[in-house]
C-alpha cells in the first residue's frame, strides 16, 4: 500500500468516523451527588442535595496581610517554618524522599513534612499533572489553610515538558492554581529542590508570596480555567 | 501444543496461525466462535490463566483486533486468539462470566476505544480518564496533539530542539560539520 | 339444714327423671343439671357456713338405717363440706362453661357430668372403702362416657387408655378392699383407724395395695401417661373438671386413708409427691402443646400438695393453711387456664399471641400464671411462704430445695407460654370467638383468686400486716386503663407523690436514700412518659406494680413483708422489661433469674427464722442456724438482681430491649433494689464478725469480676442500649465490691456510687432513649453526627459521660476516689486494681457511646430529626442540676452518708475539713478542684476565642480526605467494630463462659426432659406397665426394701 | 393345709385369673383380646372376693329353706360370710359397665381407623 | 502565702514547663536526627512552629465541640501542671507545689483523661474517620497501659501508705537509696516499662500514626487549634515524666533536677522508640499485658502478704 493510499483511507476513515463517532452523551453527575431522596425516621421523605448539604462550599475571601513588624514576624516564621503537604503529584515525588536523608536534610531550613493538608503551607506539585490528579490537587490546595504556597517542579508544570500534547496532562500549571516558585527541570534534582525553597523562603520574608490571597481575588478565572477541563466536578466550588 | 491448535483448528477453523515459539502461538478466529473457543480452552485443555486482553486499531482496514491472551499453567505455553470486528459497529461478546478480571479489560476497551460489551458489569464507568466527552481517545483518528493545543493553554514560546544539534551548537558552536556527522544527519 | 345425702338424692333423681322426661319430648335437661348442681352447690355452702361461722360439729349420714359395716356411712366434716363446695363450685362453673357442648352430646351427656359431680361428692365424703371404690368407678365411667360422647375420633385414644388405666387401679384397690375386709372384717375407714389395720399381719400389703391405688388415681410420676393424654386429649371443660374436682377429691381420698395406713406412709407419699413435682415440671419444660403442658403442671401441682400432706405431721396446725392455699391457687387457676385454653382454641404455645391484643385475656392469664407459680397477692404465695418457713424450721432444707427446683421448672414453661402470649408475632393467626357463657367463669375464677388472696393474708397475724394500699392502687390505675396517657401518667406520679409525703417520716435515713431513687427516680422516669402519644396500655399498672414492690422492699418490717415486696416488684419489673420489642427471652430469662434468686432469698429467711421468735426483718441480723449458708443465699439471691458475674446473663437484652422510659426504671432503680438486700445482708453479717469474712471476700471478688466482665463486654457492644445495660452490671460490681469491703470508707463509696449511678444512668438511658424514639434504631453504627441536631441531648449525655468515667470535677471521681482510700485502707489489692482497670475500660464504651451516636457525620436520614422530647429534658436536666450540686458539694451528700453508715460501720477514716475530704491517705477538695480546672478552662479559652475569632464554619463533608471526598456519610463515620484491635488483642476475655454455662443447663434440662418423656409413647400397653412397674417398685421401696 | 378345700381351689383359681387378666392386658395387641383379658381379670377378683368370704362347710348365704333345714338352724354359722356376695354383686355390676364402655370404645375406634391394633392409638404422647 | 503571689509563681512554674517542654521536645527530635546521620531541627523550631500556626490566616470549624476540643486539651495539661508538686521545697504549701494539697494522685491520675477524653470528643466532631481511628487505638492502649501503671502505683501507695504525692516525694528525700526505685524495684521496672505506653512514643505511637492514620485525632485541626495542641503536647510530657520521677524517681529539690530528671525520662522513651517500629494494636496491648503486669502483679502481691 503506497502513501498516498494510505493517507486517502485514513482521511476516509476519518470522515466515516466523524459520523458514527461515540460521543457520550454522559451528564457526569457524581452518582453521589445526585438529589437522592430518603425515610427519616419519622416516616418523611426528605430530599437530600449532597453538594449543597454535606459541603460549605463559600467563596474563600481575601485575607490581607495586617501589616508591620507583626506580620514580619509572623512571615519571618512561616518562612522558618515551611510544612510540606506529603502529596506526590508525579513523577517527581521521587526526589522528595532524599529532602529527609543525612545528605540534604531539609529539616535543617525548617522545612518539614505533614500528612494533612489542614496543618501544611506548602505544596509541592512534583511533576506532570494530568487532568485526574489535578482535580485533586485543587481539593487538596483549597483545604490547606492560608497563607500557603506552591511549589511546581520540573518542566511539566511550566509548558507541558514531554507531556505537551498528551490528550490528558495540562501545559501550564499557574493557569489552574498560582505558583510561588517554578523549580525548571526534568526532573530537578534534591539540591534544586532547596533551591526552591531557598527562594520561598525570600519571597515569604518580602511579603510577596500572596498568592493564596490571589487565588480569592481571581478565583472565577481560576474556577473557569479548572472547570474547562474538569468535566466532571463532583465537588462544591471551594473545597474548605 | 500443535495438537491443541490442530483440535481448535478442527473444530473453529482457525486462520493465521503464527507459531512464534514452541510456546507461544497466535491465531485468529472467527468473532462468533471467539468466546465458544476461549471457553473450551479454559475448560478442557487447560488454558486457567487469562494473562490479558488488548485491541489494536487496524485503521485502514476499518477493523479492531481484539487479543485474547490465554496461557496454560502446565505446558508453560501461551495461546493468542485474535478477533477482527467491524470498526464502524465496534461491539463484542462479554467474556467476563469466564473470568472476573475481564471486567476490568472490557471497561478499559469501552473506554479508550469505544468498543462495547453488552452484559459485562460496571464497563460504562470512567476507566482512567474522568470526565471524557471527545471520541474515545485510543482511537488512531483521534488526534491527541490538536486536542491538548485546543485545550490546555500552551505556551506560546515553547520551542523544541534536536537535543544532538542543540547541544553541539551550544558546546562546540565553532566545529565544522565532519563528513560522519552529516551522513549521520542524513 | 340439709343433710349431705340429698347431693346423691337430688343427682340420681335428676338423672332418672330427666331419662323420663326426654321420653315425654321435653327438653330443659340443661336447666335441670344445672339447678340440681346449684342445689348440690347450696348444700355445701350451707355446711361450709355452718363449719366456718357456727358450732357446727361433723356429722355422719347413715344410709339405710344401720350402722357399719352393715351399711355406708357418709361424714360431712369440715374439710369435706370445704371440699364438696370446690367441687360443686367448679362443677357449676364448669357446667355453665360447657352448657352448649353438653348440650349438642345430648342429654345422657348432661347427666353424666351430673352423676360425675355426684360421684365425686361421695368420694369425699364416704368413709367405706367399698363405697369408695364403687364411687371412684362411677367417676372414672362417667369421665371416659363423657369423653366417648365427644366429637372427633383425636380424644378417643386417650379416653381408651384412661378406661384401661383406671380399671387396672380400681382392681388394685379392690382386691386391697377385699383383703382389708377379710383380715378386719370391716369396711369402715373409721373402724381401720381404730382397728389400727396395718398392724395386722398382712396389713402392711392390704394397706400397700390401697394405699398405691389411691396414689395412681393422682397421676404419680411417671405412671401418668394415661392422665395426660385424657388432659390434652378431651373437651378442656372436663379438664378443668378433671384437674380441679376429680384431682381434688382424690387428693382428699388420700387424706383419709392415710389416716390408717400409718405415719411410715408419710415419707413415701412425700416422696412421691416430690418426684411427681419435680419430674413432671421438668417434663413440663418440653412441652409444645398447651393442654399437655397444663396437664404436666396439673399433675405437679397435685405432686406438691401430695408432698404437703405426707408433711402434715410436721407442718402440724399449719398443714390446712399451706393445703388449702396451694389447692385454691391450683384448682382455681388450672380450671380457668383450660377454659381459657377452651376458649382461644389455640394448640401450640405459640399460637396463644393471637391474644396478644387483649388486655383483658391477657390479664386472665398473668392472673393465674402468677398465681399457680406463687406470687402475691395470691394464696398460694402465702402458702408457700408458711411451706418453706415451716420446712426449713424442722430441717427439710433438701425437700425445700426440691421443692424451689420444681417450681422454678414450672415457671419455665408457664412464663414462656405467657410470653409467647404477649410478643409472638400473631398475623398470620385467625381470631377466636368469645362466647359469653364460656368467659364469665372465668372471670368469676380469677376475681375469686384475688379475693382469696386477701382472705388467706388476713388469716394469719404476720400476713395480716402487708401492707395491700399500693396493690390497692395497682388495681385502680388498671381500671382507668382505658383513659388516656396524660391522665393515667398524672394520677401515678401525684400517687407516688403522695405516697412518698406520707411514708417520709416512717423511714430511717437508710432506707431513705433508697426510698429517694425508687421513688424520687420513679416520679422523674415517668415524666418522661409524657412523651408517649395513645394510651400505652398497660403500662402504668405494671410499672407502678413495681414501685409497691420496691416501696414494700424498704417498707418491709418482716421478712414475709419483704418477701412480698420483692416478688411484687419482680413480677412489676417483668411486665415493664417484656413490654419492649424483641424482648420475650430476656424477659423469661429475667423472670427466671429473679426467681431463682427470690427462692434464695425465701429459703434464707426460712433459715433464719430458725430459733426465732418472729419473723421480723432484724433476725437477718442475728442467724443461729447455719448463718453463713444463709448469708450465702440472701447473697445469692440479691445478686441475681444486681446482675452479677454468673446471673448477669439476663440484664443486657432485658434492658437493652426495653422501651426508652423503662430503662432508667429498670436499670438506675429496680438494680438498686438488689443493692438494698446485699445491704442488708451485709448489716446482718456485721463489721467486727470475722465468721463471715470469707464470705465477704468472695463477694469482693465477684464485684471486682463482675465490673470487669460487665465493662469489658461493654466496649464491643454495636447496640446502644445494651452498652449501657452492661455498662450497668459493671457499675453493679463497683457498688458490690465497695459495700463488701464491710469498712466505713468501702460502704461510703459504694453508697456515693448507688447514688452517682442512678444519677448518670437515668440521664443515659432517658437520653440515649429518647434519641432511639426520635431516630428509630439502638444500633450506634446507624446513627452519627446528632450532636447537630440534638445539642441539649448531647449535653445531657457528655455529662453522664464524665460523670461515669469518673473524671475530675464531675461526681463520677468521689466514688473513685474513695474507693482507692477504701482499697488502700481494706487490703484488697488485687481486686481492687481490677476495679480500677475496669474503671480504665469504662472510657472505651463512653467514648464510643458520645462518638458514634453524637459526633462524627450525621446520617442523610437524620437531617431533619429534631431535639429530644421536652419530656425526656426535663427529669434529664433535673437529674443534671442533681450531678452539677453533688460534684460542687460533695460533702452534702456524703457527710450525711457516713452518719447513716456510722451505726454499722464506725470509724473516723474521712475527715471533712470544710469542702476538703481527708483520709488517712490524702485528701480532695471538690468544690476547689472544681474551681481551679473551671478557671483554668475558662482562661485557655479566652485565649482560643482571642486567636480564632475569625473560624470559618464549614460542614461535615469538608474534610480532608487524602485528596478525595466523602461519598457517604455511612461510609465516613467511623462506628462499626470500633475496637477491632483491642478485641484481636482481649478476645479470650469476651467469651461468654457465663451465658455458655447456663446454655449448657439448660440444653442439659431440655434433653433431660426430652429424653424421658419418650415413656410416654402414647402406647395404652406402655402406660399400662408404667402402672405395673410403679406398684412393683414401690412395694420393693416400701414393703420388700 | 392337708388337703385343698373349695376355698383354697377357688382362690387359687382366682389368682390365677387375675394373672392371666394382667398378661392378657400388658401383651394383647387387639383391642378386644384386651377387652378379654380385661373381664377375665375382673372375673378372678370376683372370684377372689366369694372365695375370701367362704367357710369350709357352710352354705350360700341365702336364708331359705335349705338353711333352715340345718340342726341348729343357726344361721349365721350356717352359712358364708355374706357382705363379700354382697360385694361381688356390685363388682360384677361395675365390671359389666366397663366392660360395655370398652366395647363401645373399641367400636368408636374401629370407626375411626379401621383396625383394632392398639399400637396405632398413640396419636397423643410424649 | 498570698495567693496572689501563689498564683504568680504557678504561672511562672507552667511557663517554664512549657518552654522546657518544647526545648526539650525539639532536643528529642535533635537526638533521632543525629541518630540518623542527620542535622535535624533547629533547637528553635518548636517555637517558630507555635508562631506559624497561630499567624495562620483562615481558620475552620466544624462546631463547638470540635472547637473546644483543644481547650479541653491544653485545660488538661495545665490542670496536670496545677495539681502536681513541682519542686520539693520541704513543705506541702511551697512555691512550686503548685495547688497539689487540694487532690492527690487519685485526682492526677483521672485528670490526666480529662484533656484525653476533651480531645476526642473534639476530634470526633470533625467527623473524620482517622480520628477516630486514631483515638479508638489511644483509648485501647490507654487501659492496656493502666493496669500495670495502677498496680505499681498502688504499690507505691502501699509502700508509703499515702496517695499524697507530695508525702511520696517526701519519703524520697536523703539520697537515690530512697528512690522507688530502688526501694521497690518492681513497681518501679512496671512503671519504667509501662510509661513507654503512657508517653505514647514510638513503637507506642498508634494514635498518631503519621503517614498512616495522618496524626491521628488531630486531622482536621489547623493554626491556632494546633498550636494550643503543641503547648497541650509539651506540658503534658513534661508532666508525664514529671509524674514518673515524683513517684519513683525521688522527685526534684530544684528546677536543675527536675529538667535533667524529666529530660532522661523521656529520653528513655524516645532511645526506644528510635531503634523499634510501631506496633500494631493487639501486639501493643498484648505487650502490656505480659511483663509490665507480670511486674506490677508481684509488686502488688510484695505487699499483699
Amino acid at each position: 500500500m503506497s502513501e498516498l493510499d494510505l493517507n486517502d483511507k485514513v482521511s476516509e476513515m476519518l470522515a466515516k468516523s466523524e459520523a458514527n463517532v461515540i460521543k457520550s452523551e454522559k451528564t457526569f453527575i457524581h452518582p453521589e451527588d445526585e438529589v437522592r431522596e430518603v425515610v427519616a425516621p419519622d416516616g418523611s421523605i426528605i430530599k437530600i442535595n449532597p453538594i449543597y448539604d454535606y459541603f460549605s462550599g463559600e467563596r474563600p475571601q481575601e485575607e490581607k496581610p495586617r501589616g508591620g513588624i507583626v506580620e514580619k514576624f509572623l512571615n519571618w516564621a512561616r518562612s522558618e517554618s515551611i510544612w510540606v503537604l506529603g502529596f506526590g503529584t508525579g513523577c517527581g515525588s521521587i526526589e522528595i524522599p532524599p529532602l529527609v536523608t543525612p545528605r540534604f536534610d531539609m529539616f535543617r531550613f525548617g522545612i518539614q513534612m505533614r500528612p494533612t493538608p489542614r496543618q501544611s503551607n506548602a505544596f509541592i506539585i512534583s511533576g506532570y499533572l494530568s487532568v485526574k490528579t489535578l482535580k485533586r490537587v485543587i481539593r487538596t490546595y483549597e483545604q490547606m489553610p492560608a497563607p500557603k504556597y506552591v511549589i511546581a517542579l520540573g518542566s511539566c508544570t511550566i509548558n507541558g515538558g514531554m507531556y505537551y500534547d498528551s490528550y490528558s496532562t495540562i501545559n501550564r500549571l499557574d493557569k489552574y492554581i498560582p505558583v510561588d516558585v517554578y523549580i525548571a527541570g526534568c526532573m530537578p534534582r534534591p539540591e534544586a529542590l532547596i533551591a526552591g525553597f531557598v527562594k520561598l523562603k525570600e519571597l515569604i520574608k518580602e511579603g510577596k508570596a500572596e498568592k493564596a490571597n490571589e487565588y480569592a481575588r481571581n478565583f472565577d478565572e481560576y474556577k473557569a480555567n479548572q472547570k474547562k477541563i474538569i468535566k466532571d466536578w463532583s465537588m462544591p466550588d471551594y473545597n474548605w | 501444543m500443535k495438537t491443541i491448535i490442530e483440535k481448535l483448528n478442527s473444530k473453529y477453523n482457525l486462520q493465521e496461525i503464527v507459531y512464534q515459539r514452541d510456546n507461544l502461538v497466535f491465531a485468529a478466529i472467527n468473532k462468533e466462535n471467539a468466546i465458544d473457543a476461549v471457553t473450551y480452552l479454559r475448560d478442557y485443555e487447560g488454558f486457567s490463566h487469562f494473562v490479558l486482553m488488548s485491541c489494536v486499531d487496524w485503521i485502514e482496514d476499518g477493523k479492531f483486533q481484539l487479543l485474547y491472551l490465554l496461557n496454560n499453567p502446565t505446558l508453560k505455553s501461551d495461546l493468542g486468539l485474535k478477533v477482527y470486528i467491524d470498526r464502524n459497529n465496534p461491539e463484542m461478546v462479554s467474556a467476563h462470566h469466564l473470568w472476573k478480571q475481564i471486567w476490568t479489560y472490557q471497561r478499559e476497551l469501552k473506554e479508550a476505544f469505544g468498543i462495547n460489551f453488552p452484559g459485562s458489569p460496571r464497563v460504562d464507568e470512567n476507566f482512567v480518564v474522568e470526565g471524557w466527552t471527545d471520541i474515545p481517545h485510543m482511537r488512531r483518528d483521534f488526534d491527541t496533539h490538536e486536542y491538548a493545543q485546543k485545550t490546555y493553554f500552551p505556551r506560546g514560546d515553547r520551542k523544541t530542539n534536536d537535543p544532538a544539534e542543540y547541544m553541539r551548537k551550544k558546546l562546540y558552536p565553532n566545529q565544522p560539520i565532519t563528513a560522519k556527522q552529516r551522513k549521520d544527519d542524513k | 339444714m340439709v343433710t349431705p345425702i340429698f347431693i346423691v338424692a337430688i343427682a340420681l333423681g335428676v338423672g332418672f327423671s330427666i331419662g323420663v322426661l326426654n321420653k315425654l319430648g321435653k327438653n330443659f335437661t340443661g336447666g335441670l343439671v344445672l339447678a340440681a348442681i346449684t342445689f348440690m352447690t347450696f348444700i355445701s355452702y350451707q355446711w361450709f357456713y355452718a363449719f366456718t361461722f357456727g358450732e357446727q360439729t361433723p356429722t355422719y349420714v347413715y344410709t339405710a338405717g344401720f350402722k357399719p359395716p352393715f351399711s355406708i356411712n357418709l361424714l360431712m366434716g369440715q374439710y369435706e363440706a370445704i371440699i364438696t363446695l370446690m367441687i360443686n363450685s367448679i362443677g357449676l362453673l364448669g357446667g355453665i362453661y360447657m352448657f352448649n357442648s353438653l348440650k349438642e352430646r345430648g342429654s345422657n351427656a348432661q347427666v353424666v357430668y351430673l352423676i360425675l359431680i355426684m360421684a365425686l361428692n361421695v368420694i369425699v365424703m364416704t368413709r367405706d372403702v367399698f363405697n369408695l371404690f364403687v364411687f371412684l368407678e362411677i367417676s372414672s365411667i362417667a369421665i371416659a362416657g363423657l369423653i366417648l360422647l365427644e366429637k372427633g375420633t383425636r380424644s378417643m385414644g386417650a379416653g381408651f387408655k384412661y378406661v384401661l388405666a383406671t380399671s387396672i387401679i380400681s382392681s388394685i384397690l379392690l382386691i386391697g378392699i377385699i383383703f382389708s375386709y377379710f383380715i378386719t372384717g370391716t369396711l369402715n375407714v373409721d373402724d381401720f383407724i381404730s382397728l389400727s389395720i396395718s398392724t395386722y399381719k398382712g396389713g402392711a400389703i392390704v394397706v400397700f395395695l390401697i394405699m398405691i391405688a389411691v396414689i395412681l388415681e393422682l397421676k404419680p410420676f411417671p405412671a401418668n401417661g394415661w392422665g395426660l393424654d385424657v388432659y390434652e386429649g378431651s373437651d378442656p371443660g372436663f379438664s378443668a373438671i378433671i384437674s380441679g374436682a376429680s384431682a381434688t377429691a382424690s387428693l382428699y381420698v388420700l387424706y383419709k386413708i392415710m389416716a390408717f395406713a400409718g405415719v411410715e406412709w408419710n415419707y413415701y407419699i412425700s416422696l412421691i409427691g416430690i418426684v411427681t413435682f419435680v419430674g413432671s415440671n421438668l417434663l413440663g419444660i418440653k412441652q409444645e402443646n398447651t393442654r399437655r403442658m397444663l396437664g404436666y403442671s396439673s399433675i405437679g401441682q397435685v405432686g406438691l400438695l401430695m408432698v404437703i400432706l405426707g408433711f402434715k405431721d410436721i407442718l402440724g396446725e399449719n398443714t390446712p393453711y399451706i393445703f388449702f392455699g396451694i389447692l385454691i391457687s391450683h384448682y382455681l387457676a388450672k380450671a380457668g387456664l383450660f377454659w381459657l385454653s377452651g376458649i382461644v382454641r389455640a394448640k401450640g404455645l405459640k399460637e396463644w399471641a393471637v391474644i396478644r391484643k387483649k388486655p383483658f385475656f391477657l390479664f386472665l392469664m398473668g392472673t393465674f400464671i402468677f398465681a399457680l407459680i406463687g406470687f402475691p397477692p395470691f394464696p398460694s404465695f402465702f402458702a408457700k411462704w408458711t411451706l418453706v418457713m415451716d420446712l426449713v424450721q424442722s430441717g427439710n432444707i433438701v425437700w425445700v430445695a426440691a421443692i424451689l427446683f420444681g417450681s422454678i421448672m414450672e415457671a419455665v414453661y408457664l412464663f414462656r407460654w405467657f410470653g409467647y402470649a404477649i410478643k409472638e408475632e400473631n398475623k398470620h393467626l385467625e381470631d377466636f370467638k368469645i362466647e359469653i357463657h364460656k368467659i364469665i367463669p372465668v372471670w368469676i375464677v380469677a376475681i375469686a383468686l384475688y379475693g382469696f388472696g386477701y382472705f388467706v393474708s388476713q388469716l394469719t397475724e404476720v400476713s395480716s400486716t402487708i401492707n395491700f394500699i399500693p396493690f390497692a392502687f395497682v388495681i385502680l390505675l388498671f381500671a382507668i386503663d382505658f383513659l388516656p396517657i396524660f391522665v393515667k401518667n398524672t394520677v401515678a406520679i401525684l400517687g407516688m407523690a403522695f405516697y412518698f409525703y406520707t411514708i417520709y417520716p416512717q423511714l430511717d435515713n437508710f432506707r431513705l436514700i433508697f426510698e429517694v431513687i425508687f421513688i424520687v427516680g420513679g416520679i422523674l422516669a415517668l415524666i418522661a412518659g409524657y412523651a408517649y402519644k395513645g394510651k400505652r396500655e398497660g403500662f402504668y399498672p405494671v410499672a407502678i406494680l413495681m414501685y409497691a414492690g420496691l416501696t414494700g422492699i424498704i417498707e418491709a418490717k418482716t421478712t414475709l413483708e419483704f418477701f412480698y415486696g420483692w416478688e411484687l416488684m419482680t413480677a412489676g419489673s417483668y411486665f415493664l422489661i417484656i413490654r419492649g420489642h424483641r424482648s420475650m427471652p430476656h424477659g423469661l430469662s429475667y423472670m427466671l433469674f429473679s426467681l431463682g434468686g427470690a427462692y434464695a432469698i425465701l429459703a434464707a429467711f426460712g433459715i433464719a427464722s430458725v430459733g426465732q421468735d418472729s419473723i421480723s426483718m432484724s433476725i437477718i441480723n442475728n442467724i443461729q442456724y447455719i448463718p453463713t449458708w444463709a448469708y450465702a443465699l440472701l447473697i445469692v439471691g440479691f445478686l441475681t438482681k444486681t446482675a452479677s458475674v454468673g446471673l448477669h446473663i439476663w440484664l443486657p437484652g432485658a434492658h437493652g430491649e426495653a422501651e426508652s422510659d423503662v430503662s432508667p426504671m429498670v436499670s438506675a432503680i429496680l438494680l438498686k433494689a438488689g443493692v438494698f438486700g446485699v445491704a442488708l445482708t451485709l448489716i446482718g453479717m456485721g463489721a467486727e464478725n470475722n465468721q463471715y469474712s470469707v464470705l465477704a471476700y468472695t463477694l469482693g471478688w465477684i464485684g471486682a469480676i463482675t465490673a470487669l466482665v460487665g465493662n469489658l463486654m461493654a466496649v464491643f457492644q454495636e447496640d446502644a442500649k445494651r452498652l449501657l445495660a452492661y455498662s450497668s452490671i459493671g457499675q453493679l460490681g463497683y457498688i458490690v465490691f465497695g459495700l463488701a469491703m464491710m469498712t466505713h470508707l468501702g460502704w461510703l463509696g459504694g453508697f456515693s456510687y448507688v447514688i452517682n449511678h442512678f444519677l448518670y444512668k437515668a440521664i443515659l438511658f432517658l437520653t440515649i432513649g429518647a434519641v432511639v424514639l426520635r431516630v428509630g434504631t439502638h444500633n450506634m453504627y446507624e446513627m452519627g453526627g446528632l450532636i447537630k441536631r440534638m445539642p441539649l441531648a448531647f449535653i445531657a449525655v457528655l455529662i453522664g459521660i464524665i460523670a461515669l468515667s469518673g473524671v475530675p470535677p464531675l461526681s463520677g471521681f468521689t466514688g473513685k476516689w474513695l474507693f482507692y482510700n477504701a482499697v488502700l485502707d481494706k487490703g484488697w489489692y488485687l481486686q481492687g486494681a481490677i476495679m480500677f482497670f475496669s474503671g480504665g475500660i469504662a472510657f472505651l464504651y463512653l467514648w464510643r457511646l458520645i462518638h458514634t451516636v453524637f459526633l462524627g457525620q450525621l446520617k442523610d436520614n437524620h437531617r431533619t430529626v429534631k431535639e429530644i422530647s421536652i419530656w425526656f429534658l426535663i427529669p434529664i436536666y433535673t437529674l443534671i442540676v442533681g450531678i452539677l450540686v453533688y460534684s460542687a458539694k460533695p460533702q452534702w451528700i456524703l457527710q450525711p452518708l457516713a452518719e447513716i453508715i456510722a451505726p454499722f460501720f464506725p470509724s473516723n477514716q474521712l475527715v471533712w475539713n470544710g469542702g476538703t475530704a481527708i483520709s488517712h491517705y490524702g485528701n480532695w477538695a471538690g468544690t476547689m478542684v472544681m474551681a481551679i480546672i473551671g478557671i483554668a478552662f475558662l482562661a485557655v479559652l479566652g485565649v482560643q476565642l482571642i486567636s480564632t475569632r475569625k473560624a470559618h464554619k464549614v460542614k461535615q463533608f469538608d474534610i480532608t480526605y487524602a485528596g478525595e471526598r466523602p461519598e457517604r456519610p455511612e461510609t465516613t463515620h467511623v462506628a462499626y467494630n470500633v475496637f477491632e484491635g483491642l478485641y484481636k488483642a482481649m478476645w479470650p476475655a469476651t467469651i461468654p463462659l457465663v451465658e455458655t454455662f447456663w446454655n449448657k443447663i439448660t440444653n442439659y434440662l431440655h434433653d433431660t426432659a426430652g429424653f424421658t418423656r419418650r415413656i410416654y409413647s402414647g402406647n395404652g400397653q406402655a402406660y399400662m406397665l408404667h402402672i405395673v412397674f410403679f406398684i412393683l417398685v414401690t412395694y420393693l421401696v416400701i414393703i420388700g426394701g | 393345709m392337708e388337703q385343698l378345700d373349695l376355698g383354697h381351689i377357688s382362690l387359687a383359681i382366682g389368682f390365677l385369673l387375675i394373672l392371666i387378666g394382667f398378661w392378657g392386658l400388658l401383651t394383647q395387641k387387639n383391642i378386644i383380646k384386651i377387652i378379654v383379658a380385661f373381664t377375665i381379670l375382673d372375673t378372678g377378683i370376683n372370684i377372689l372376693i366369694v372365695s375370701l368370704g367362704y367357710i369350709v362347710g357352710k352354705t350360700a348365704p341365702i336364708v331359705d329353706n335349705s338353711v333352715e333345714q340345718l340342726e341348729n338352724h343357726n344361721v349365721v354359722n350356717s352359712i358364708v360370710d355374706p357382705v363379700p356376695q354382697a360385694l361381688v354383686l356390685t363388682a360384677i355390676v361395675i365390671g359389666f359397665g366397663v366392660t360395655a364402655l370398652m366395647l363401645a370404645y373399641a367400636m368408636k375406634l374401629f370407626n375411626a381407623k379401621k383396625t383394632l391394633e392398639i399400637n396405632k392409638f398413640n396419636d397423643l404422647k410424649w | 502565702m498570698n495567693i496572689y503571689v501563689k498564683l504568680a509563681y504557678t504561672f511562672l512554674g507552667l511557663m517554664i514547663v512549657l518552654n522546657w517542654g518544647m526545648l526539650m521536645g525539639a532536643t528529642m527530635r535533635k537526638i533521632g536526627a543525629r541518630v540518623a546521620g542527620r542535622h535535624g531541627i533547629p533547637f528553635k523550631q518548636p517555637w517558630i512552629d507555635l508562631f506559624k500556626n497561630i499567624g495562620v490566616r483562615t481558620t475552620i470549624t466544624h462546631g463547638i465541640m470540635y472547637y473546644i476540643g483543644p481547650v479541653f486539651r491544653l485545660t488538661g495539661g495545665v490542670g496536670l501542671f496545677l495539681f502536681m508538686p513541682a519542686v520539693f521545697s520541704g513543705s506541702p504549701y511551697g512555691i512550686w507545689t503548685n495547688f497539689s494539697f487540694e487532690g492527690d494522685l487519685i485526682l492526677i491520675l483521672y485528670f490526666q483523661v480529662f484533656g484525653m477524653l476533651g480531645m476526642a470528643l473534639g476530634a470526633g466532631e470533625g467527623g473524620h474517620p482517622y480520628a477516630a481511628m486514631g483515638i479508638a487505638r489511644g483509648l485501647a492502649q490507654h487501659a492496656a497501659v493502666e493496669l500495670p501503671l495502677t498496680l505499681a502505683f498502688l504499690s507505691i501507695a502501699i509502700q508509703y501508705d499515702t496517695f499524697s504525692v507530695y508525702k511520696i516525694v517526701e519519703a524520697q528525700q536523703g539520697g537515690f537509696q530512697n528512690w522507688v526505685l530502688f526501694t521497690n524495684p518492681f513497681a518501679a521496672a512496671a512503671v519504667i516499662l509501662a510509661m513507654l505506653g503512657a508517653l505514647g512514643h514510638s513503637p507506642f505511637n498508634l494514635v498518631k500514626a503519621p503517614n498512616e492514620i495522618l496524626i491521628g485525632p488531630a486531622t482536621e485541626y489547623e493554626g491556632s487549634y494546633l498550636g494550643f495542641m503543641q503547648s497541650a503536647g509539651a506540658i503534658i510530657h513534661v508532666m508525664e515524666a514529671m509524674l514518673f520521677m515524683n513517684l519513683v524517681f525521688g522527685g526534684a529539690t530544684n528546677w536543675f533536677e527536675l529538667i535533667l530528671k524529666t529530660f532522661l525520662i523521656y529520653f528513655w522513651s524516645v532511645f526506644v522508640g528510635i531503634v523499634f517500629p510501631r506496633f500494631k494494636i493487639e501486639q501493643s496491648v498484648t505487650w502490656f499485658f505480659k511483663v509490665p503486669l507480670l511486674l506490677g502483679v508481684l509488686a502488688i502481691l510484695m505487699y499483699s502478704f
